[in-house]
């Protein structure tokens, strides 16, 4: 523990490994219950439990808030920062290198798609003003960009793709909830595949819950979640094409 | 008194008259039309009820055979009048014979001087019956329950489970829910015909079937008889079967209905033509069942700018507002929306978001208005989020408003956990009780920022709606004047269900109800 | 997990065993501290993680709220309800069972021991008025009873109990940082023991953060929390009084 | 304009003349009297400083040398200057050779007609000289910050070691916090000596010691240049050091002190005469070092109810003034305490609170009112506690008050995680920033419930205060008159370090402040 590199959570003192918990036991409040809580605290690897608060939600449901010190510890020299994470050019520098190695406009087709109507998080990324002052693709001189909107089919999406011959086709999911978000995202890799189109083009996803992890899972090249702009998007899929220009070598 | 603000009431007769117009303009449009929504709730309306054997409802069934033989226009109950004339068939045999390919209602016509109306008057009458029976249950168990001098509390569920909703409801009317809105999948407000039967499998929220709505509407009963209150139950009449699903809320007792004269057009691209012919078939069903309809105004705040943008709400109201009253709906069934969305981190944010709710309550004074959460500032972050609520529950109270959305600690991480409506119930429950009696204490200074910020914000939706007026709704809305949205008047979905009258078209139920 | 006596955490949906956490790491914001925040989540043993919130709350310290579903189950046949966890009799029953087994009034003894200040708890159990409408102690005809309020020595304590031929000690305990209670409930029960008063008394504690099973580790008899009154402790005082009478012949 | 409240001045004056004519009697009889804790402070303002072998510092060394010789009496000063006119040791020598044997203080008296000020003076300049820098200095970093327009944010740090403390404290500045607080381990304030050096190990806090003062004043003045603010440091100048703490601070420059002449007495059982003479000398030094005191009557409502006893907090605030004004210490130093104690379940608790705080804000217009949040009612349900603490925000803002403590979510579980403390200040920061400007435009309704609880309470309090006017201060806290508290005035820790002064006594520091 005292090497450097092992961390733990933090509550106030250094390696206290403190941690906050809630949940929500099927259970009548009570002792029985209270019990059960505690395992779960225990099962969850905790020590030093404090089950702070009991709270019956209605009968045969009880709130538990609890703390509890993390025994294991994290070790820091075993974390890779991902190839989604890199420093994000800016503008002018995509625009550069797209003009240098790749020496032609790229295209980029976006949609939310399925039946997901947020459209915020798409354009957040493609349309020129962006988003929390970062701007969108629209701004860059080297991307043609096509923003389908929200609601799209993924039969539509490829049909776009195929006929404006694009390099990059962009995601968004944001309704994620009995995982609707992986069923289609699956669907149009899936769809890509059977067309023949997945190597052809850079396949990214994103929205709030979507993680590099994920997309990488699904079978995508990249996936970006919240607080990412399209400066990140841009520097990531730039330098993949130009790795996949060069592995074609 | 805190809950009042002057207006300038030049202003406000001016704006309300521009709304008028446009409704007018609307409504000449509109009673030209029919489309295929309006005629599956007709075929419902007259019992047609069920599933064929590839699930589809038999009312898109006889809809969808009009449709392919070009008989739209003409409308179905014509054809079930006629063929019921012949056949003495009930409209459900028939819809099951067309089903079958046994019966082709092209081949019916009705005798001259004989209306739908007459030959189907039993069936209209049953459904009539039935309506008044559900509107008098809710109001004899409203008038049973103590009355509260506070926002009634609306809380969302969204399992994607019906079963599932009902547990999460019932506790939630447990801890403290006046109201409970089934919040619907994603998708379905695009799908032409409506589910059947207890649905399991939804995602962001559950279909609204009629069994559901039956369901929980017992479910609902059930526990509130046990506590002595009266939960009111909300869904969805939006979409491409907008007017079908008020007919099936009608006939389930639902007491609330989200029912927006723009939010398909907007937010689900669905056509403009379409969806405001089915607005209004479906305000007459509400109201007639005096179930309160909630407008969407608050999803312009959720892609356009709280504080910009304030005026465009008050504009959309009042022509929720004056739509409403050309349909028949009164402004005791209009709950108006409205949003707290201006970002926590602007400079006295919370009095410009007091002047707009104030603003709200005293354009529509008799209007149960709906008041909805902070949604768009809100972050993963539930410790800062349950305080964003707090501030919102204040303003709710302190301004008198009536239907009072819950916002969630987790609005930006998922739909509502068990404890995550608890929280937010005993969060609101706690501002109501420690702030009760204080708007009574207080006084808005007069001729300071609130009035002032209330003022320009109806100027700006004067002149909106001066802009449409003379633009006329569909260019407006091509024009793009809410949430940054524009929309084409022949794009979008349904527009292939629409069909202009024909001089023989009946719509009984429109008819009764105009 | 089919077995109904197998549970889980509750969100929205059955056994989908879901918990919300929040911890800090000493750690800058980035992609490292989300991804060792992840690990941490891995080895809580949840899946389905979602870090929802990525918070700096000062150079080297990031906050984080994280859900995820929790993947063991609780077995509920395994959990045993505590022996302090009895139905609590009323007073009048306790009198009479005082009266009935063992003839005599007991002398019950409290106090808030150490430096703790705190006597709103201790004074709960005993004064007159009890709390949250449960009475107290000094309500019981068949109980003496001595509160000595707060910053009581334990050497204090333990003279006035030799002095009143005590049957029964109280001690309360308020501020456990740096266990601080665990320190001074060790110290009494110590003491206690070097006098020989161990076995003729009954030790209780109580406070906040005090559970049975620890005042069981540090040696007591029973150990009362929050949402613990005067008559849960009365009905375990006699019980044991008598199961010690009993035992004795 | 909500701060304002229109009181009866009638009630007021008649209630600060008895709290006057109740200190007056306080401090006939203190300055008849000096204890072992005024007789090290005056030791420590001489230069004594350090601990012998044993740990025990120099200061008490010296006075129990003069207390096992019956010279307590006497005092101090009195035979530092003596023992110094005749060997020329310094008052660190003199302690240093005191603890060693070799010096009997008293072998040596003052010629006739020499003073132990005149004797001492280089030694008391010196030290007057530094808190008079020390203060200068801390005037200099206010005029240059930005001003603030709403309540300081206090924050507390207590994790028992001073380095981690530094750490938090760090953060909290950083996060937004004006003030840090440094809480006291617990028991410290019944040690009859002040620990030394930089300490690691306390509990629910951490030791009040000068290296400590020093360590955190340092960081702090180092992250306040960083963010160009001034961050205030609090401490605890309470318990049986009292004075010697705040002479510790004055060095230090330290910004406020928690400093009450009833705290002690009620919330430790130290001796009542003991604590009100410590508390005059302390409020001497506090006032001529420019710090501010935090008196507590917040703690009257941990224990007793908060809408009962809402009078004691009234009538202890006006003691208190008193008895500051009585030691020197202007208005612009009081940072007298109130809280925001009333349970949550309430009906109209809220507005109770505002009628509190509106009263305490009009009674002492100049002074820098310390507001606490609730404890009492938080729970171990953290989000809960959020809310709370957001009503609590809103009261402290929309009333205008000064010294805002913040509430943390995890009130009643442990003393504060950084992250605790985080969300705390974001909290109160966003209500601060969107209600900017709010109460301006609100107004209190003349002649309402907020203006009539004001006077109720005011009235209870004149009562109160006319009550101990006439039984005199000591025999009112025998009969328990604050928090349900009683104390007998020879009861109590400490009074064995209390003397009579002998007519030969001296207290060169207060001679020269009075
Ligand atoms: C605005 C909003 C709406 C608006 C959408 C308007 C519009 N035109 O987009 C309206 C009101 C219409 C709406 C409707 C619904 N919503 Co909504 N909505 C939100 C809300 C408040 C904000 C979302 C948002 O705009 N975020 C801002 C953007 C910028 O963030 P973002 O999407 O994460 O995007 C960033 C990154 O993720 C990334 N990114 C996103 N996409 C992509 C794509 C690529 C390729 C890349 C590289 C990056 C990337 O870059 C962006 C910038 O950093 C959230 C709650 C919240 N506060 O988060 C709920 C929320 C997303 N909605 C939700 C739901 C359930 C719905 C409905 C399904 C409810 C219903 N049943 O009716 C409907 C949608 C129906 C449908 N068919 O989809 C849920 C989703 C729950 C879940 N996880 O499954 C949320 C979380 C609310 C909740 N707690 O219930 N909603
Ligand atoms: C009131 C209060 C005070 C009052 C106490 C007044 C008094 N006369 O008691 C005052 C203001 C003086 C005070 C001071 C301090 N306090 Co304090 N205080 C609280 C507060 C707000 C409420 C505690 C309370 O009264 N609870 C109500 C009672 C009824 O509950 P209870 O004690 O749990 O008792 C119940 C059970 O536990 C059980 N029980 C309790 N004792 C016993 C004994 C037996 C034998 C049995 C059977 C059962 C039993 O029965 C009771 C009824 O169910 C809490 C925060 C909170 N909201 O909980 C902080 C809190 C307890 N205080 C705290 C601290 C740190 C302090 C100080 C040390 C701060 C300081 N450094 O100055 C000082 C105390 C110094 C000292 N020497 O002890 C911390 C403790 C943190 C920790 N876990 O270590 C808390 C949690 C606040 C915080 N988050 O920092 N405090
Ligand atoms: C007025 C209105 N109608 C409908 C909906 C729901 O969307 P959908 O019709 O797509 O289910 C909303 C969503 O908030 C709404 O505000
Ligand atoms: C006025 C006052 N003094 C002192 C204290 C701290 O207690 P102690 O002096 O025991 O450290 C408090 C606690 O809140 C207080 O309010």
């Amino acid at each position: 523990m005292q090497d450097k590199n092992f961390i733990k959570p933090y509550g106030d003192t250094l390696n206290d490994g403190k941690i906050q918990i809630s949940f929500t036991l099927p259970l009548d409040a009570g002792a029985k219950a209270q019990a059960a809580a505690s395992q779960i605290m225990e099962k969850l690897g905790l020590e030093d439990i404090v089950i702070a608060q009991e709270q019956s939600l209605s009968p045969g449901f009880t709130f538990y808030v609890a703390y509890g010190s993390f025994k294991a510890a994290i070790d820091l020299d075993t974390i890779v920062v991902l190839e989604n994470e890199q420093k994000a050019l800016t503008i002018e520098e995509t625009d550069e290198l797209i003009k240098r190695e790749l020496g032609r406009k790229l295209t980029v087709i976006g949609a939310s798609t399925g039946t997901d109507a947020h459209t915020v998080g798409i354009d957040a990324i493609m349309n020129r003003k962006g988003f929390n002052g970062r701007f969108g693709l629209e701004r860059y001189d080297m991307l043609i960009t096509h923003n389908l909107g929200s609601q799209v089919l993924n039969e539509t999406l490829l049909q776009k793709a195929v006929q404006e011959n694009a390099d990059v086709i962009l995601v968004s999911q944001t309704v994620t909830q009995k995982d609707i978000h992986i069923h289609n995202l699956t669907e149009l890799i899936e769809m890509a595949e059977a067309e023949g189109l997945r190597d052809k083009m850079v396949f990214i996803c994103g929205g709030a819950r979507i993680t590099h992890e994920l997309a990488k899972e699904l079978g995508y090249d990249a996936g970006f979640g919240s607080g990412k702009y399209a400066d990140d998007v841009a520097t990531f899929m730039v330098k993949e094409l130009i790795r996949r220009k060069e592995s074609n070598f | 008194m805190i809950d009042q603000i002057k207006l300038d009431e030049n202003l406000v007769a001016q704006a309300k008259a521009h709304g008028a117009s446009i409704a007018s303009d609307v409504l000449a449009f509109v009673q030209g039309h029919t489309t295929v929504a309006v005629e599956r709730t007709i075929c419902r309306l007259l019992g047609i009820d069920g599933v064929n054997q590839v699930y589809a409802p038999y009312a898109n069934v006889l809809v969808e055979h009009l449709k392919e033989w070009g008989l739209l226009s003409i409308g179905a109950a014509y054809f079930i009048a006629a063929a019921h004339l012949e056949t003495k068939m009930s409209p459900q045999e028939i819809a099951e014979a067309v089903d079958q390919g046994q019966l082709q209602l092209g081949s019916f016509a009705l005798p001259p001087g004989v209306t739908a109306s007459d030959v189907l008057a039993p069936y209209i009458n049953q459904s009539l019956k039935k309506i008044a029976e559900q509107r008098a249950k809710r109001e004899e168990k409203i008038a049973a329950e103590p009355k509260k001098d506070r926002p009634l509390i609306y809380c969302i569920v969204a399992t994607g489970n019906i079963y599932e909703d009902i547990t999460q409801s019932v506790a939630a009317a447990r801890q403290g829910a006046d109201i409970i809105a089934v919040i619907r999948t994603t998708g379905q407000s695009l799908l032409d015909y409506v589910p059947y039967g207890a649905t399991t499998e939804g995602f962001g929220g559950t279909y609204a079937t009629q069994e559901n709505f039956r369901l929980m509407r017992q479910a609902l009963d059930q526990v509130g008889e046990e506590l002595g209150r009266y939960i009111r139950l909300t869904n969805y009449c939006s979409g491409l079967c907008m007017p079908e699903i008020a007919a099936m809320g009608a006939l389930e007792r639902l007491d609330m209905m989200l029912n927006d004269a723009l939010y398909g057009i907007l937010f689900r691209d669905i056509n403009m033509q379409r969806t405001l012919i089915d607005q209004h078939f479906s305000r007459q069903i509400n109201a007639v069942a005096g179930i309160i309809i909630n407008t969407g105004e608050d999803n312009y705040l959720t892609t356009a700018d709280a504080v910009e943008e304030a005026h465009t709400v008050i504009a959309s109201q009042i022509l929720n507002e004056q739509l409403a009253l050309a349909a028949g709906l009164p402004s005791e069934q209009m709950g108006l929306g409205h949003a707290f969305e201006i970002d926590p981190n602007v400079q006295g944010g919370f009095v410009l978001e007091l002047a707009h709710a104030l603003l709200s309550r005293s354009l529509f004074p008799q209007a149960p208005l709906k008041y909805m959460p902070p949604t768009k500032f809100m972050t993963g972050n539930i410790f800062k989020g349950q305080s964003q609520n707090t501030m919102f529950n204040i303003a709710s109270y302190l301004t008198g408003q009536n239907i009072h959305l819950l916002g969630m600690l987790t609005e930006a991480i998922h739909t509502p956990f068990m404890s995550d409506r608890a929280l937010s119930i005993e969060n609101a429950l706690m501002v109501f009780t420690s702030m009760a009696g204080l708007a009574e204490e207080l006084e808005i200074k007069s001729g300071g920022k609130i009035e002032k910020r209330a003022q320009l914000v109806l100027e700006k939706a004067l002149e909106l709606l001066e802009e449409i007026d003379q633009n006329k709704l569909f260019h407006a809305l091509e024009k793009g004047v809410f949430a940054d949205i524009s929309r084409s008047s022949q794009g979008g979905k349904g527009l292939d269900g629409v069909a202009k009258k024909d001089e023989r078209y009946e719509n009984p139920f429109s008819q009764i109800w105009s």
